[in-house]
């Protein structure tokens, strides 16, 4: 395809430690690719699996769902609950022969703006040599 | 009826503006269905902002407003006045950070336009599926309990009580006062333990706010924060049981001494004049430090952190008073021998130290030593021990206190039942946080106090016990409602197949099951909106109100468009 | 759990005139003594052409029941569910069932829609089970087949998930018949739990007699089950692995959810895929489709499948049901069965092995599934 | 006289060239119609809003995958469509959408209808091994007699509501000797004359070929007695029904494809319909012995005495059971009973109102988020 | 007390997390709360710090939050840069006198952009990150400090200092008409009922103990300057490194520095140093650590769990005395005598000190001006820990946090609820 590549990444940040990381990139004026598309949500147990997979099957490039440290949680312990649902997701995925690569799992803290940084670009990389999600174009889904 | 949402696009003097081409974004979404205008303006945040948005609001009549600017975190709060000043629900209102996360990460300016398009359009999509939420507001009732009539307790009560609110006080035991009745002095002031105590029992009794249940354990505190149901049983009367209602629960029922039988090395039980601490004061108090044939001893041994070992914590106190009692033996025996037996001396605090400067003396012995062994030796005890460099050495002595491990008391588990807290590290109550939290608990309304909570000293106790009262009386004020989260899940009824899952992953406490039709039930009052409940239900009979399936949903088809 | 050493003794039953009478010749027994009130077995239907499960009081009808039935019609956990999910009720029930359903069973009770305080869980040696379809045509043939293949213990004709079942003999119930390895004209009764023990004693059955040989059978078959499933689902993999293959695999679902609706596991009111969270605005669809060129109308059944297996594989027990019931004869029952490994492996959960095993979703350990986390780095 | 318009082309490619010009002079913004999905052939119904896709579709294919009544209705659930969209559909599944459009589950606003006249389906299983696909010209050749093929479906083959009444666009295959040269759309109405203008091929007055329609119709009638006599033989009385639903397993597909079923939660599988442990106590106590789950043919009567009066006989449920009952049959037959009664054909005209309203319109609304 | 004429509202002094949770408390209460803080900035020395004792939590994920709240609570009125200079009155109706030094930032129309911090010429070394990076006259301590305004060092600023009095490049670079030259320092009279002085600590000044090489030898740190060697949001970004710019391979944590000039335990060091034994080992997992200490003192139920967790990655624990410091080579040595008396040597790349908490230097002039009695230390005197640790000499003003002793976070908090309790419960 002629036309350059840019990734679509939905990201689902937690309000107390992600998506405050994230702010904290802006603040210190890191580069952050825009591919990624901040959702923000109380906890990363809010999460639902099967939205990540609506986002996964409408032809998002890469979804990152990230939250506080495990220990950290505002709620005291939903990352624990979001991590097994997300292993789960990640088996199913990958037990289809689906580009299970596509889902990430980070943890940043409110303080981690440099760590959301790297995470972001990091993950933008490795999307952009994985090319864009083929469920975008497919008809049959 | 018809949908009016406004678009407002903040420039954030140059912020936003030299990085991201506001007309464009104006372009792309003054064009969706719905939107009734879409405008650009300097600074949002500021008063003339503010005013804008106002009259904007009220002059076009929207219905929902988005506003692309800064990070939520900033100005949402700020924004959500605005609506309410303008007359709108604050929640049929998106913010969109185009700011934080799109126009300070980038140079790029078409880049950052893309982006920001793409986060405005998102908060439209996402505005059209918010719901109003108004604020609830439920009676309280101001009466607490205090469970436990020792120290922290009755700081606890007579902090509490006031005209306009009854303090309920529970003591299992005949009277009340706990430990530090047995207590001659405390340290390190060393002032009279025991008759401080005294005086504070007295002002209960004179307080008619305060009601005491003596020989009393708790049954059944039923309901939450604000409207807790309490069964009280008075054990020597049996089936006197007394009802009332309070809106919240101080737990401050102490703790007990680790079991020295567990650690058969230290011989108690097995020869006499070992004594536990406890004891010890006891004969203290009583006035007379004598061995058993009555003779008072001319030499003791003091064995610190007996137990610790089996616990797996310090009990922090016990270096403390086994200083206080050899202070105790000075005075009662000017010349007695006394050796402390230990293996790190933990004083902390600006004042302990000093007395342990003061303590030291030449009669008084301080041994740091490993593998203590108390034997018998002729009508003597004999210690065994190793020292510093792990050689064996032994003395023998007339008496041998013991510092056993401070422990929580046998009731602890049912009381966590009872009062639906947990129990943490060493069995002792778990605070809500470590650092942030140390006198609340996972159960909003219910406050855990001293000794209860994990060991410490008269201070630090006394300390917690005005925390939890002035938690209580910061947010439990007379005649006043509260006010829960807004945000809050909740099940619907006809889908609900009632698989409590949710209740499983709730870390609160906030859903219960109604066992007649089967189905989970949200109690808003509890639950503080995290949403773990919504994500476990595999049925989508959970939702989060704000938070919706619905409204992320839309905010992702945009994100993949 | 079947590994505990409640079971590592049985008792060896003689099975005159034939195992299926001696069987039914305890329940007798156990229904005279009182010992349970009711049972819960498959059963033939006047017709003939198909068997259900029957809830049975008057122990003359027992006689009409058939402990192996030649298919499944009815998931036995669904019938379980029925009956107890709004409470244990006053009856004593036994449940004579295969071991899928047995676990399936457990897995609903620890979902709270299946009550087993007053119920024993029977389960019996299962050579597995003959397609519906394979059945529906010729019932009188269909069950000739399944006699013979069930005597000589050949799956062949068997439904392809029971082929590669290796769970055909586990026992996670509170008894268990086993007839493999059992000397001629005999089988064993195996107990799995206190019930099971109570059951023996107020029948005056003694648990003494060794199991060895059984358990050797078990354990040669199953072995030799795990290799042909492993190469079975190494196969499939292959054929519907992959985004494309995935897609034609789904590509003749018609959305009937028949799957869904027949699966012991989705216990739901009202499926997640059902409701109104996947009911868009015509612009929604038109959305995509201007993306796409076009799109199939109704859109969303991969994630529908996904969906389900992300809500229902860690408890799936692969009884098949769902393939028996697809009009698409799209082999989802295989494709379920292969997730259900992948998901429960990751939590060393087999589920329905153990009632007091807590659901993977529902706990969880603070050092643990650290592969998941940053798994791109 | 009716408006029709001629195209000279196979009456599939015309229907194709019509739909093409319709999204690229921007008339629609999207198409709905049956289209090959993959190499395989698999056909299903597709939203087409690219010209291109047109290719791969295949307006008139004798199967259905899912009955296009409740697909249109899934599409204008949450309102008319934004945008005009032209769907092809047949002739049952144009009156299930009707039905369903006054039982406002779906609006006609802004969707234009082209349908045909049907000469029935195959079955599903026959779409498993593409056997369709092989007998494709035997089906067209059939249509093209006028006759009735022996291996279509049971209720396609009684099927006396063959006639698209209110399309905007119909199109008459059966008899047709033509179809292969030439694609006739009769303009039905006002929306169906806007469609069609601009659109090259010759406009003429034209009427229906009503001497081969009726004959067919008769041809219908004949099947129709055959097998319902055959029906009538295996069900009589409530042991004929038992019998007959013995064997069901209670998963309920039928309800779930079935057109006319749209409630969000069915009764059956409601609170309401559970059976409590004492229920199951008290049961036992009268008989014996008890089917559970229980209720199976209490399920499908309590079906049929909510939707027969509505019942278009499309054949969907039979299609998915997994145990070949003949549900579609009976509830043909059971339906053409209570419909007579009020001389009503389901679906034939959207003004008329439904004679008995025996469901609840709006319920679980909280389901909504 | 309930004469009418008594003030309701509370003034704080201190915006550490003590001063935090009172205010957010007492607004809770519907009372107004006036909250001073010294410097521009709320957090007190906990948002210094990545990670806090014993579950390794987040610290600004655990503060930020609570920051946030405190800056948008109508009830809170906080003002930064100042200072009390005198309190009157009893109980019930203080008159207090702030000095409130100008900010030169205007609050409301300051957006945080930060834009005026590059152009301005002068650079120097940032005290919040002790002196580890540059900072600019106009700045904020550092990224993510809230409230997210900045401040004109007046010290420093060449138009304040007369070096440059016509530069105004921040002024220049501010779209918001923010930055205003002409503020002035403001005298301010409150009218609050009850006093609560929660005004933190200082640390010990390592040079004070030069047996431990602080200032001399290079990569000896104290333990707030590692702490933001390892901050994500500090002038390495979280990577520990040397001065050469390499990671250390052996590093050598000395605690109780300054105990025996103090004279007490300050209790939290014992933990935090088996903390950054932690902050080591996740930075750089083969790096040898000693930890060199007298009597492990760590008290309460959780903590010896923390130690045995640290323990098991093979930390040295070192009971020693007369431990030295000095430069040997690239390395470091550290002389010290071993439990047995005997001497030995240990070479490390990095030393890490534990210094004594101590009371603020201003703290004995506060005290002096709230009325209240400092003790031999100089941290403020409680009237009788028997009766209450946080009730002073003087009715209606309470103490909090680390101003009375040193005492961990979680005593920090419990003390500002209990101030708050008192203050609650004597006037209501």
């Amino acid at each position: 395809m002629a036309e350059k590549f840019e990734p679509r990444i939905v990201g689902f940040l937690c309000n107390w430690c992600s998506y405050a990381g994230a702010d904290l990139a802006g603040t210190s004026k890191l580069k952050v690719p825009s591919s990624l598309i901040p959702i923000r949500v109380m906890c990363s147990s809010r999460v639902d699996p099967v939205l990540v997979e609506t986002a996964f099957l409408r032809g998002a490039d890469g979804v990152l769902v990230a939250g506080c440290h495990p220990g950290d949680c505002h709620y005291d312990e939903g990352n624990y609950y979001a991590r097994r649902r997300f292993a789960v997701l990640k088996k199913v995925v990958e037990g289809l022969g689906l580009e299970s690569d596509r889902l990430r799992l980070s943890w940043i803290s409110a303080s981690e703006g440099q760590r959301f940084a790297d995470v972001v670009n990091e993950f933008n990389e490795k999307i952009k040599k994985m090319g864009a999600n083929p469920m975008r174009k497919k008809t049959s889904l | 009826m018809e949908r009016k949402i406004g678009v407002y696009i903040c420039e954030c003097g140059p912020n936003i503006a030299e990085k991201v081409d506001i007309d464009k974004v104006i372009d792309a979404v003054s064009s969706i269905d719905g939107v009734a205008v879409a405008e650009k303006y300097k600074l949002l945040c500021s008063a003339d902002g503010k005013k804008f948005l106002e009259e904007q609001i009220k002059k076009q009549g929207l219905t929902h407003l988005v506003i692309s600017a800064c990070s939520p975190k900033d100005h949402e709060k700020t924004f959500m006045e605005v609506c309410e000043n303008a007359g709108i629900n604050p929640y049929l209102f998106q913010l969109a950070n185009i700011r934080e996360q799109c126009a300070w990460i980038t140079d790029d300016k078409d880049e950052a336009t893309k982006k920001a398009i793409r986060l405005t359009k998102a908060a439209v999509r996402r505005v059209r599926y918010h719901a109003s939420l108004e604020k609830k507001e439920i009676e309280s009732n101001p009466d607490v309990l205090v469970i436990g009539g020792g120290i922290a307790g009755i700081e606890a009560s007579l902090q509490l009580t006031s005209p306009d609110r009854k303090v309920y006080l529970v003591e299992k035991a005949p009277s009340l006062g706990g430990l530090i009745t047995n207590f001659e002095k405390t340290y390190p002031s060393m002032k009279p333990g025991s008759d401080s105590i005294k005086q504070k029992i007295q002002d209960v009794d004179k307080n008619k706010n305060i009601k005491v249940f003596t020989d009393s354990g708790v049954e059944e505190v039923l309901g939450f924060f604000g409207n807790f149901e309490v069964k009280v049983k008075n054990v020597t009367e049996e089936d006197e049981t007394v009802e009332f209602n309070v809106g919240a629960v101080v737990l401050a029922t102490g703790s007990t001494l680790f079991d020295p039988e567990k650690t058969p090395q230290y011989g108690y039980k097995k020869f006499d004049n070992v004594l536990t601490s406890l004891e010890f004061e006891k004969m203290n108090i009583s006035g007379k430090i004598s061995l058993k044939n009555g003779e008072s001893p001319k030499s003791a041994a003091i064995i610190h952190c007996v137990g610790r070992d089996e616990k797996g914590y310090c009990s922090e106190i016990c270096c403390m008073y086994s200083l206080k009692f050899v202070r105790y033996l000075m005075d009662k025996i000017p010349d007695v021998n006394v050796s402390n037996f230990y293996s790190d001396l933990c004083i902390p605090g600006k004042s302990h130290q000093k007395f342990y400067e003061q303590t030291k003396g030449k009669n008084v012995g301080f041994v740091r030593s490993s593998d203590v062994e108390v034997t018998k030796k002729g009508d003597k005890l004999g210690i065994q021990y190793k020292d510093e460099n792990g050689s064996k050495n032994s003395i023998s002595v007339d008496m041998v206190i013991l510092a056993p491990a401070v422990e929580p008391t046998p009731d602890a588990p049912q009381l966590a039942e009872i009062t639906n807290i947990s129990q943490g590290d060493g069995g002792f109550f778990a605070e809500e946080h470590e650092k942030l939290g140390p006198v609340s608990t996972s159960t909003e309304g219910v406050y855990i106090t001293g000794c209860a909570q994990g060991p410490k000293d008269i201070p630090s106790t006394i300390i917690q016990a005005e925390a939890a009262s002035g938690k209580i009386l910061s947010s439990l004020v007379p005649g006043r409602k509260i006010e829960p989260e807004v945000k809050t899940s909740h099940i619907s009824e006809s889908l609900c197949i009632g698989c409590k899952l949710c209740l499983s992953v709730c870390s609160y406490g906030a859903i219960t099951f109604d066992e007649a039709k089967k189905i989970s039930v949200v109690n808003e009052v509890i639950c503080r909106g995290c949403g773990n409940c919504v994500a476990a239900c595999p049925s989508g009979a959970a939702s989060i109100k704000h938070f919706t399936f619905n409204q992320l949903y839309q905010e992702l088809v945009e994100a993949v468009q | 759990m079947s590994e505990t050493s409640l079971n590592s003794k049985g008792a060896v039953i003689s099975a005159k005139p034939n195992t299926k009478e001696a069987i039914i010749g305890i329940l007798e027994k156990a229904m005279d003594k009182g010992v349970f009130d009711a049972v819960l077995i498959p059963m033939r239907v006047p017709a003939g052409d198909s068997f259900v499960y029957v809830l049975i009081k008057d122990k003359s009808l027992l006689k009409d029941a058939v402990p192996l039935s030649p298919v499944m019609s009815v998931q036995g956990a669904h019938a379980v569910s029925s009956v107890t999910r709004l409470g244990k009720g006053n009856m004593k029930i036994a449940a004579v069932m295969r071991s899928c359903e047995t676990r399936a069973a457990i897995e609903l009770s620890k979902l709270s829609q299946i009550n087993l305080e007053n119920m024993i869980l029977i389960s019996i040696d299962c050579p597995g089970v003959l397609s519906m379809s394979d059945f529906i045509g010729d019932p009188k043939k269909g069950m000739k087949l399944f006699d013979d293949a069930a005597e000589k213990w050949d799956d062949k004709p068997m439904r392809p998930v029971c082929q590669i079942c290796d769970k055909a003999s586990m026992v996670a119930g509170d008894l268990h018949i086993g007839t493999l390895g059992a000397k001629k004209d005999t089988f064993f009764i195996i107990s799995n739990s206190q019930k099971g023990n109570d059951v023996m004693d107020e029948l005056d059955i003694a648990l003494k007699d060794s199991i060895d040989s059984w358990q050797a059978k078990v354990k040669t078959l199953s072995e030799e089950k795990q290799k042909k499933r492993k190469n079975a689902l190494k196969d499939l993999k292959s054929e519907i692995g992959g985004l494309d293959n995935l897609l034609d695999t789904f590509s003749q679902c018609i959305n009937c959810h028949n799957c869904m609706s027949v699966c012991p596991i989705c216990y739901c009111r009202l499926c997640y895929f059902d409701s109104d969270k996947v009911k868009h605005p015509s612009e929604d669809y038109l959305q995509r489709a201007e993306s796409k060129g076009s799109i199939r109308f109704l859109p969303d059944t991969t994630l529908f499948q996904m969906g389900r297996m992300m809500h229902m594989s860690l408890s799936c027990v692969s009884c098949g049901a769902c393939e028996d019931a697809c009009p698409m004869s799209i082999p989802v029952a295989q494709i379920f069965s292969m997730i259900a490994d992948e998901t429960q492996g990751s939590f060393d959960y087999v589920s329905g092995r153990d009632p007091n095993e807590s659901l993977p979703l529902i706990a969880y350990k603070e050092e643990e599934l650290h592969e998941v986390e940053d798994s791109n780095d | 006289m009716t408006k029709a318009l001629m195209i000279n082309k196979n009456v599939e490619q015309g229907i194709i060239e019509f739909l093409k010009f319709l999204l690229e002079s921007g008339k629609v913004k999207g198409v709905f119609t049956l289209k090959k999905i993959n190499k395989d052939n698999a056909v299903a119904y597709s939203l087409i809003s690219k010209s291109s896709e047109l290719k791969d579709a295949v307006p008139f294919y004798p199967l259905m995958s899912v009955n296009a009544g409740k697909l249109l209705s899934r599409f204008t659930l949450k309102g008319a469509t934004t945008e005009p969209v032209v769907a092809v559909v047949k002739p049952c599944e144009l009156r299930a959408f009707i039905e369903l459009v006054k039982r406002e589950q779906g609006s006609l606003e802004n969707l234009f209808i082209i349908s045909s006249t049907c000469g029935g389906v195959y079955p599903l299983e026959m779409a498993v091994d593409g056997t369709v696909e092989k007998n494709l010209s035997k089906y067209w050749d059939a249509v093209k007699k006028g006759e009735i093929l022996t291996d279509l479906r049971p209720v396609c083959k009684s099927c006396e509501e063959f006639k698209p009444y209110t399309a905007d666009i119909a199109v008459d295959l059966i008899g047709k000797s033509d179809i292969d040269k030439k694609c006739m759309m009769f303009l039905n109405t006002k929306k169906g004359e806007e469609l069609a203008k601009d659109m090259g091929g010759e406009f003429l007055d034209k009427e229906f070929d009503k001497g081969k329609l009726d004959k067919f119709h008769s041809k219908r009638e004949a099947e129709k007695k055959k097998l319902f006599d055959e029906l009538e033989t295996k069900m009589n009385g409530m042991d004929g029904l038992i019998d007959i639903f013995g064997k069901c397993i209670g998963c309920h597909g039928c309800m779930r494809v079935c057109p006319i079923c749209y409630c969000k939660l069915c009764e059956f599988e409601s609170p309401d319909s559970e059976y409590k442990p004492s229920n199951y106590e008290s049961e036992l106590n009268k008989r014996g012995g008890l089917r559970v789950p229980p209720g199976t043919v209490y399920y499908q009567l309590g079906r049929l005495s909510h939707i027969s009066i509505s019942c278009v006989g499309c054949g969907a449920c039979e299609d998915v059971c997994p145990v070949d009952i003949p549900v579609s049959m009976i509830f043909k037959k059971v339906g053409e009973s209570v419909q007579k009664v009020f001389d009503y054909v389901p679906g034939k005209n959207v003004e008329e109102e439904i004679p008995l309203v025996t469901f609840e319109k709006e319920e679980l609304a909280e389901v909504e988020d | 007390m309930n004469e009418k004429d008594q003030h309701t509202d509370v003034l704080i002094i201190g915006a550490g997390i003590a001063g935090i949770e009172a205010s957010l408390m007492l607004s809770k209460a519907d009372r107004k709360v006036h909250l001073i803080e010294k410097t521009s900035y709320t957090g007190g020395t906990a948002i210094k710090f990545e990670e806090v004792f014993s579950n390794m939590e987040c610290s600004t994920c655990m503060i930020a939050p609570r920051q946030q709240e405190l800056l948008q609570d109508k009830n809170i009125n906080l003002l930064t840069l100042a200072e009390v200079e005198e309190v009157k009155g009893s109980f019930g109706k203080f008159t207090v006198k702030i000095h409130k030094k100008a900010r030169y930032v205007d609050m409301q129309n300051c957006i945080g952009c930060n834009a005026c911090f590059e152009p301005c010429p002068v650079s120097l070394k940032n005290e919040f990150e002790e002196g580890l990076s540059e900072r600019k006259a106009i700045y904020v301590p550092c990224a993510g400090a809230l409230p997210n305004v900045p401040m004109i060092d007046t010290d420093h600023c060449l138009r304040f200092n007369g070096k440059d009095k016509d530069c105004k490049a921040c002024q220049e670079a501010c779209m918001f008409e923010a930055i205003d030259f002409n503020q002035k320092d403001e005298q301010l009279e409150l009218k609050v009922g009850a006093i609560i002085a929660a005004t933190g600590f200082n640390i010990f000044d390592s040079k004070k103990a030069p047996q431990y090489g602080y200032g001399k030898v290079d990569d000896v740190y104290t333990a707030i300057e590692f702490e933001r060697l390892y901050a994500s949001n500090g002038p390495t970004e979280g990577n520990i490194v040397l001065k050469s710019g390499d990671a250390p391979k052996s590093a050598a944590i000395i605690h109780c520095v300054g105990r025996d000039e103090k004279g007490y335990c300050s209790s939290v060091c014992c933990m935090y140093s088996l903390k950054f034994n932690h902050y080591l080992k996740s930075k750089i997992p083969e790096i040898k650590i000693s930890e060199f200490y007298t009597d492990l003192c760590i008290p309460g139920k959780s903590h010896q769990k923390f130690y045995e967790k640290m323990k098991e990655t093979e930390v040295d624990m070192i009971r020693a005395t007369k431990i030295e410091v000095a430069k040997q080579g690239k390395e470091i040595a550290v002389k010290y005598n071993n439990g047995n008396g005997k001497k030995s040597n240990l070479p490390v790349d990095m030393v890490i000190l534990a210094p004594a908490i101590e009371p603020r230097d201003d703290a004995s002039k506060l005290a002096k001006i709230l009325g209240i009695s400092v003790d031999e230390y100089g941290f403020f005197k409680e009237e009788n820990p028997d009766i209450s640790s946080v009730v002073t000499s003087k009715p209606g003003v309470f103490i909090a946090g680390c101003s009375q002793g040193a005492k961990n976070i979680q005593d920090s908090v419990s003390q500002a609820s209990a101030s708050v309790g008192k203050a609650l419960s004597l006037s209501k």
